[in-house]
């Protein structure tokens, strides 16, 4: 079932590849507080890859697991979207692209806890528990940054800016997304882009932050196109297993 | 002078001191010294096992580690409120980590090289934290005493996570077996030296028992570690890297080599292999994001203010 | 008029102009517009194979991409000196750059995904660069003419390297010809506009033709791009992505299909997939080390004071 | 010959991972000219540890080369000094690396044209004259710096801070050196200490600065011992020769 495949790539790939990034942070944020919540989300999301993954694997029936999907494909065979591959920058431009992502990923879980495939329908209903924390986190901070000091509010702005350009890929509905959402495995994202839309404003609005200007969407990462961060993070997130392919861990 | 005898009487009797109770100002002092110098080991200690979260080598090894240093945060966060019931804030214990007049546990001055060092670290240095602080649950002053106990469970969980690894790795293929043994061979004095100085050279340590901030001395512990854990290395076939180690069957634990003392002093002076990256870390960590503490405070002001309004 | 007049009889002779000589205002801006944007777009060039420098495959590829880089650095210098000589500063020249106003080639707004992207760019981008400086060893203004003489020759130098690294891989384990024919199909149609926009739409051909500052329209020098590329792909056994592609015995061409010029138009707005990340690149590089600039133009102006006294 | 061979990796190790530092810095320098320059001496020194690594694997004898050394080593087995693999940090690090390093080099080298080993001697002869670039531009930079603003002057000092942990390594005589330099194969390095100093200090004159405080010694380069930086430098450098192992390139 290739489209099915497909489909637990991308929510693997999005929750493995947010995860890695924000484990950049340990031991390197603002505040104890703020270090232990990144590790919390950064496990939340490693959790939920794994499931994804391990279930990939086990649809696609080659013997591949979620370790050897995580750690043994090159870059374009990985599915994530690019706004979790982009990089933390600051402290704001991390919490933006947290808040533009689990806002959505809320959406689309609650959206497959109903999914006919019961592995996803499982892992969806778990994981929308902890996504609605990471949604409620990071909302938090563009708030607490956009209406915070002249400093915290730019760069908030500039962290909104960077991550902006990514939501649309978000909301593709591609053969694969298509597919899935017909056969009711898959959710139709489009179906729930104004309400994400109305989310993200309300945010802003309370951070008394303006959305950032729309421009030409940038696509890809379904499809193996990818931001040039991709391929760096995979070479730190990969090294040992490439290293010693013969080893267990 | 009633005050101080009444207080060691409390003492004495392992009664707990609470933050409200009069107690000497030494022994706010040192309490506050330890407690806070334990809290800074926990949140520096954070960052050799940060460098290896990235590059975890499976899925559920990149879980565990995450969840440990999630922990180690933790630690961090109750042990500073320990500290502050005593009077100090968390900004000033901060402060004096960073300009280097409060200091951390030495052996986050050594670099993790390998993932073998992420298993080391947890079978040697939490092994030997949980050896120091096992006594501490029944410590004289009670904030310090019940976050102890908490920290003592999560730290026994580590513990044998991170002997796991080492199995793991000591039943491995051969470079894995390598990676293990020259893991032990770095960790194993540094995790000695953890105990802090011969006692013959720890003038503090009387008092300290008297006040039952410890419980046991430095050579005392030294020597339980030594006897707990050679057995688990040879139990995975590694070898301890002290040619003079010899079980001594009359007092009934391991003879022991010399700790190079003279590279304790130096690491204590800050003068560790990687003391430098370390402080630098934690600094840049706190400096460059001075702006996020500023603008939570600020937003909380115009909060407080619009609510009132 | 009259030095206007003299100064088209020179061009038209196909004589040099020099800094010195008299010149239209207009052929002064356009050619600072031209060779500025050419000489950013040698920096700007840098970055996307600056991605692959640390991750060359070998020590060989590794040197060969780090001369090539450094051929670029040099190409951007001439370039930016040639400019100079029409009287705008470098200084004002990358504050244009970094504020939007002047443009590079939009083929620099792609990222390299894949080591193949590291030969699809010195066989594709190199190769459409070439086949628009090669006329320009002829332009009218000398400085600019002689600059390309010498980077006309690096390029095909460089071209052919790439096209090396594109045989290698495209005759490579399966991985490798995915990769390179993955590459070739995101840099086909980058590279056919890199040749600017349809003759049609591009009003100043004319005039910069009668200039000698260009010598043929945008749609030829496509046309011959695709003539001579295309053959080259067959050769190595890769399929270039155009359906339409096709060739016309009548023209003694390929045709091939339509561009997208709405893309093309977002890119050259700044809309471009990396066009943020090289922006960001440029100006961090400029703006983070300002201190160094400031800091070489402090210590020369002491030495030269201290040379006076 | 196991001495030889390690005695050669030190150095190919040494100008490998100098030259993958220096490499990070394409595009991102302070001007046109010193991108130019940076990449000019990691060309340089890519160039020498080929020679050094391909005539290692010669030496060993089981059929490596010097791509095979440099793409397939895990740390334990890299023998470079500590001092090369020290990050880039501001071009202010960089350059008091650089000089650091450059200076020893050149001193190495010019003992090198004499070793009794043919390969050696011959590149040395040619990259001593390289490295004689590398020390006298790298020497005008901590002058220019250190005489330069107050802000190049502190960022100087640190930089030299940062990096003067790691000179007594390159001094150090342990048994491989002792043998090489017995054998007239190496050079004994205790032999120019003096005329480093010297110059070293010299320079620091001219800049106006004083030498930073020596502290305990940190060792172990040369045994696989390395900082937490080798680990993630090797991450980038090996990724596709370990990604692909079966491709040529």
């Amino acid at each position: 079932d290739r489209p099915l495949f497909d489909y637990l790539l991308r929510l693997g790939d999005d929750s493995l590849i947010l995860g890695q990034r924000l484990g950049e942070w340990c031991g390197h944020a603002p505040s104890v507080e703020v270090d232990l919540s990144l590790a919390n989300i950064a496990l939340d999301l490693i959790g939920q890859a794994t499931h994804f993954l391990n279930h990939a694997g086990a649809v696609e029936g080659r013997g591949r697991d979620g370790d050897a999907l995580a750690f043994h494909r090159d870059v374009l065979d990985f599915r994530n979207c690019l706004l979790v591959e982009q990089p933390n920058g600051d402290f704001a431009q991390t919490m933006a692209r947290q808040f533009l992502f689990s806002t959505w990923q809320k959406l689309l879980f609650e959206r497959l806890t109903t999914s006919k495939d019961e592995t996803i329908a499982a892992v969806a209903a778990k994981a929308v528990k902890e996504v609605a924390y990471h949604e409620e986190l990071s909302a938090e901070w563009v708030i607490r940054l956009g209406d915070g000091t002249e400093e915290s509010r730019r760069r908030m702005i500039d962290g909104l800016d960077w991550n902006w350009r990514f939501v649309p890929e978000l909301f593709e509905m591609d053969v694969v997304a298509r597919e899935m959402a017909e056969r009711g495995i898959g959710a139709d994202v489009t179906a729930f882009r104004a309400d994400y839309d109305r989310k993200i404003r309300a945010v802003l609005e309370q951070a008394g932050l303006e959305a950032p200007k729309d421009q030409r969407p940038i696509l890809g990462g379904r499809d193996g196109h990818h931001s040039e961060h991709l391929g760096h993070i995979l070479c730190t997130l990969q090294f040992l297993p490439r290293t010693y392919p013969e080893a267990t861990w | 002078p009633e005050k101080l005898a009444a207080f060691e009487a409390r003492v004495a009797a392992d009664e707990f001191i609470e933050p409200k109770d009069w107690m000497p100002e030494a022994y706010r002092r040192t309490l506050t010294r330890q407690i806070s110098q334990h809290a800074h080991s926990e949140i520096v200690g954070m960052l050799p096992e940060g460098n290896w979260i990235t590059r975890a080598p499976s899925l559920r090894r990149k879980a565990i580690l995450l969840a440990k240093v999630q922990d180690e945060a933790g630690h961090g966060l109750y042990l500073y409120s320990a500290a502050e019931t005593l009077g100090t804030s968390r900004q000033e214990m901060i402060e004096a980590l960073h300009s280097g007049k409060a200091k951390y546990s030495t052996i986050f001055n050594y670099p993790t090289l390998t993932w073998a060092d992420i298993g080391a670290i947890g079978w040697l240095v939490d092994g030997a934290a949980i050896m120091n602080q096992v006594p501490l649950q029944r410590t004289s002053y009670g904030p310090y005493a019940r976050a102890m106990v908490r920290v003592c469970k999560e730290e026994s969980f580590h513990q044998r996570q991170g002997y796991e690894i080492c199995m793991t790795l000591a039943n491995g293929t051969p470079e894995q077996k390598r990676m293990m043994q020259d893991a032990l061979n770095r960790w194993w004095w540094p995790s000695l030296m953890m105990f802090g100085p011969p006692d013959a050279d720890s003038p503090n340590t009387a008092q300290s028992m008297r006040w039952r901030i410890k419980r046991d001395t430095n050579d005392e512990l030294r020597q339980k570690f030594v006897d707990i854990t050679v057995p688990q290395a040879d139990a995975i076939g590694l070898k301890v890297p002290d040619p003079d180690l010899k079980w001594n069957d009359e007092k009934g634990g391991y003879d022991f080599g010399e700790i190079d003392w003279e590279e304790f002093y130096a690491v204590v002076k800050g003068e560790g292999p990687v003391a430098k990256e370390r402080m630098k870390a934690r600094r840049d960590a706190w400096e460059n994001n001075a702006w996020v503490r500023e603008a939570a405070a600020a937003y909380a002001g115009k909060r407080a203010k619009r609510e009132a309004a």
